[in-house]
């Protein structure tokens, strides 16, 4: 079985309010290195070894569901035979 | 006139839409079920506000990919009216009926008030009974109600007039203060307030009635043509 | 890991790690089973005999609630009292703590807190109207409070929120002893006819029991006995005691529930909610409560790990789960209904007559206690209770020295305390259902009931600095202060829920409180006319052996005959005249 | 300037709703080569390149506030001078 990790992000021009409150709550903690916070999704899918194109059904996923193109954009990593 | 209000798994103000129209227009109307593969005996297509399957993930996704969503493309492909209220809305941003999308308030909450909003566009099948800019008192409750679209489908919306609704205000962080748009053939309406939710004094505002009485009137206007 | 023995327990005390005493252990042994528990047995007792299920320590106490009156249809026993509000219908109603999870991980602990109240109130066939909560925190100029605040508010909110039923109304206060151990408190309201009435019943013969809804994992267990525990710094990493709430998963859940009582009545004999001590919980009460006995197979139980033991199925607290009894003649014409509202329905078990708890797994009976023993022996305790010094002491009378009226007057106003919530309440969805007639900002909220003319007013009420001041007059204070604001609302109050949340009640000074305290709004209840039809205890809500104010909260409810008598708070008009009435 | 990603996710043991949702919106879509979605939070955290002990201080960020260390656990990358 296969594992694939995608990560979704808004667009950069986009304003993430969830990482804006996250960097605030940091700086309140004192940490004040960190100049910016963004937030993203994170997913891991197991993926049949069988799959014959797996990148293409991949980007369907993410194009029709886990990404909205309008505002968000994905990359992802295939780790073969993970654990 | 015979109206659906769409009900997927998750939907909650599907039952506040459906008495919004039997009480308070005194229409036909009917709740169906997201499965549903027909909606032929239909004249207006009505999405309920709610948290369509939790809206995990983002609001409206997974609605997006339900069954019943080729037939409301199909229906909209017909002319028929489609309006989406919150959740509604969201999920015609998400199957593309509407340009745009709604991303999360900028003050990072949800948020649940009564604001005040104009109406921009009264020249649509939906808002013939207001006013041009005249100020309706109507209830907003979402966390995902921020419109976010791109300069140039900004700059169509506008040119379009297509833009129907603006808060007075900004109240979540929408771009341009949109609160609902409609679709370029001008019968797919979204707006994240809540009209079915202002139909009586009792409950602070009757501001919401003309919406659906809009729709009435245009519908029998065209049927006596 | 192999399971301890039997003699393995009895020999390293491991029970006590699980809250039950030698004493307790004795008598299971020597008087119920007249042998050693195995490791699931003496699990199922520790649970089922801790405070939360048993209510071993204040069972005595609560006695002192009257819970009748010509309204009451059903009170304290069940998931939630009823509450008869005339043309054949009626509320339902409970409020629920969930302050142990909460100070864990405030976003889902307050969450699933949401979740399981709300499952006590469909849970009896009853449609939620409403949503209340009474939250007490640390000081705001700390930031782990302000962290805690944000993330309760938005965990209520976001169940709420997401399964549509309104939050209409709460209180909030602030109070350097909640620091540690925030007060989340929880109250549904529900809405039924008399007939569509369901009870968490287990009753005759060879009917089958149903388990509905999510998976068991691993998650929560224990969590029945975590809730009667205290806090310690050294146990902020608590590993199994949280769950992540599924508002979705409920709504589904809450839905088919509703329908099947209305539409399916037949096919059912009780129905109850799986909440604390899961499983366990659930089915030996429905059993008990119709004196019957119960086989349950566990391997037929969804379970979302592998190798779940039997003491870990059965202490799960997986949330959104339910359990019905159903006759065995309907079990197909359930599983289609469920499946169709894309819920798993299947049979784990069936009803017997001989009082026995017999569990199953891969063909081995790993269980085998009388139900008696498990739900309805377990102890009960009468603490000793002594008057706090302080009390005693407090005969100087401090005397505040007012130099500026409009300073002091302002310097209130700015306390968040008093200061207006807006800013949290804003965060709840409290005019879903379209039926919210008077939003949170007034004294009481009020729904109207659609078709009639009829509404129902609500409020959560509580104020702990006065109960830790004078117990018995505190206790009274909540009382009356909850009635006035629903009098003020324009409504004749009809019933108290309440929740009661003290320090270790093994404390002779934390008990006296928590006694007078009772003994306070018992009598203001019964001065008043009106009975405690159900409530929550949660002892133990102490952090470093320092115990919070004595908090009890009340959770009333009246009945609004004509809509058009509501009123609401605010001054109305300018030139308006002003009374003040009363003493 | 460094970039320091996050990776947040829920302890085996506990039921991650979003993931199970999304993993039948999957299969409704045709897609039934993908067994299991587990849905996480991704952090992008921009840092001063002057800070001593970054790991030491990603990680308390990361105990405090990022992950709730009862739910859930995380692993993070620190990419040196990221664009
Ligand atoms: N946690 C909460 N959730 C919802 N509403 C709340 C909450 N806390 C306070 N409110 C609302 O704010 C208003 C003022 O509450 P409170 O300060 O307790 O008033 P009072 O002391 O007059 O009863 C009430 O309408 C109450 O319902």
């Amino acid at each position: 079985m296969g594992l694939v990790k995608v990560y979704v992000t808004y667009k950069e021009s986009i304003l993430d309010p969830q990482g804006e409150a996250i960097k605030s709550a940091i700086h309140g903690m004192g940490h004040t290195s960190i100049n910016d916070v963004r937030m993203g999704k994170y997913f891991e899918l197991n993926v049949d070894n069988n799959v014959s194109d797996i990148d293409s059904e991949i980007n369907l996923i993410c194009d029709d569901l886990l990404a909205n193109p309008n505002m968000e954009t994905y990359r992802y990593e295939i780790l073969e035979d993970a654990e | 006139m015979k109206f659906a209000v769409i009900v997927f798994p998750g939907s909650n103000c599907d039952k506040d839409l459906y008495f919004a129209i039997k009480d308070g227009i005194h229409a036909d109307v009917e709740m169906i079920d997201y499965r549903s593969k027909s909606l032929d005996a239909f004249d207006a297509v009505l999405i309920p506000g709610g948290f369509s399957y939790g809206d995990y993930l983002r609001s409206g996704a997974i609605a997006a990919h339900a069954p019943i969503i080729e037939t409301i493309k199909r229906m909209s492909a017909l002319g028929k009216p489609i309006m989406g209220i919150c959740n509604g809305f969201q999920i015609l941003t998400e199957i593309g009926l509407l340009p745009g999308a709604l991303i999360r308030n900028r003050q990072n909450r949800f948020i649940c008030e009564t604001v005040d909003l104009k109406v921009k566009n009264n020249q649509t099948i939906f808002t013939n009974e207001y006013e041009f800019d005249q100020t309706l008192s109507l209830p907003v409750a979402h966390g995902e109600g921020n419109y976010y679209c791109d300069i140039s489908t900004l700059k169509q919306i506008n040119d379009n007039n297509q833009i129907i609704f603006r808060y007075a205000s900004d109240i979540n962080g929408s771009i341009d203060n949109i609160a609902g748009i409609i679709n370029k053939a001008g019968n797919v309406l979204g707006m994240m307030p809540h009209p079915e939710r202002a139909l009586e004094e009792m409950l602070g505002s009757d501001d919401g009635l003309k919406l659906f009485q809009s729709i009435l009137k245009s519908h029998m206007n065209r049927v006596n043509l | 890991m192999t399971e301890p023995t039997a003699e393995m327990i009895q020999e390293t005390k491991l029970y006590k790690s699980w809250g039950l005493s030698d004493q307790e252990f004795q008598t299971i042994s020597n008087d119920i089973l007249g042998r050693l528990p195995n490791y699931t047995e003496t699990g199922l007792f520790s649970v089922m005999w801790g405070e939360h299920c048993s209510y071993k320590n204040s069972k005595n106490v609560l006695r002192k609630f009257s819970n009748k009156s010509e309204r009451v249809l059903a009170g304290p026993g069940e998931d939630a009292g009823i509450i008869d509000i005339g043309d054949n219908q009626a509320i339902v109603f409970k409020a629920e703590s969930h302050n142990h999870p909460s100070a864990v991980e405030p976003y889902q602990g307050a969450a699933t807190g949401v979740g399981g109240i709300i499952r006590d109130i469909f849970s009896m066939g009853a449609t939620p109207i409403a949503l209340l909560n009474s939250l007490k925190f640390g000081e705001l100029d700390d930031s782990h409070t302000r962290y805690l605040a944000e993330e309760i508010v938005s965990g209520i909110g976001g169940y709420g929120n997401c399964i549509g039923i309104p939050t209409v109304g709460g209180e909030i206060a602030f109070q350097s002893r909640y620091k540690k151990n925030p007060i989340v408190n929880v109250m549904c309201v529900g809405l039924i006819d008399h007939d569509d009435v369901k009870y968490g019943k287990a009753t005759g013969k060879d009917n089958l029991i149903v388990y509905v809804g999510a998976k068991t994992g691993r998650d929560g267990i224990h969590g029945a006995t975590f809730a009667s525990d205290e806090f310690t710094d050294s146990k902020s990493t608590q590993r199994s005691a949280v769950q992540v709430g599924d508002p979705f998963m409920e709504k589904l859940l809450m839905d088919a529930c509703i329908e099947l009582v209305h539409e399916h009545s037949d096919w059912i004999m009780g129905i109850q909610d799986m909440g604390a001590a899961g499983l366990v919980s659930s089915t030996a009460e429905m059993a008990s409560k119709a004196s019957s006995g119960l086989i349950l197979e566990l391997d037929n139980v969804p379970q979302r790990e592998t190798e779940m033991t039997p003491y870990e199925i059965m202490l799960s607290e997986s949330q959104e789960r339910m359990v019905l009894c159903i006759k065995p003649e309907y079990e197909q014409n359930i599983t289609d209904f469920f499946t169709d509202k894309m819920l798993d329905a299947v049979v784990v078990g069936k009803v017997t007559t001989d009082g026995q708890y017999k569990i199953y797994q891969r063909g081995k009976m790993v269980c085998n206690i009388p139900i008696s023993g498990l739900v309805d022996e377990s102890p009960e305790y009468k603490r000793i209770s002594v008057k706090p010094d302080r009390i005693a002491d407090s005969k100087e009378q401090f005397r505040p020295e007012i130099k500026s009226l409009e300073d002091v007057w302002l310097k209130i106003l700015r306390q968040p305390t008093i200061a207006s919530k807006e800013y949290f309440y804003k965060t709840y969805d409290s005019q879903i259902k379209a039926n919210t007639v008077v939003q949170p900002g007034s004294d009481a909220a009020v729904v109207r009931i659609r078709d009639t003319k009829k509404a129902i007013a609500m409020t959560n009420d509580g104020n702990s600095r006065m109960v830790y001041v004078d117990p018995f007059i505190g206790g009274q204070m909540a009382v009356i202060e909850a009635a006035s604001n629903l009098v003020a609302a324009g409504a004749i109050p009809i019933g108290i829920t309440d929740c009661l949340n003290y320090g270790n009640p093994e404390k002779p000074e934390i008990f006296w409180e928590f006694e007078k305290s009772v003994s306070g709004m018992a009598m203001a209840g019964k001065k008043l006319n009106i009975p405690v039809v159900s409530g929550n205890v949660s002892l133990y809500n102490e952090f470093n052996e320092t115990a919070i104010y004595p908090s009890p909260m009340i959770g009333m409810t009246g009945l609004v005959e004509d809509i058009d008598n509501v009123i609401t708070q605010g001054f109305k008009n300018s030139g308006d005249l002003i009374y003040l009435i009363g003493e």
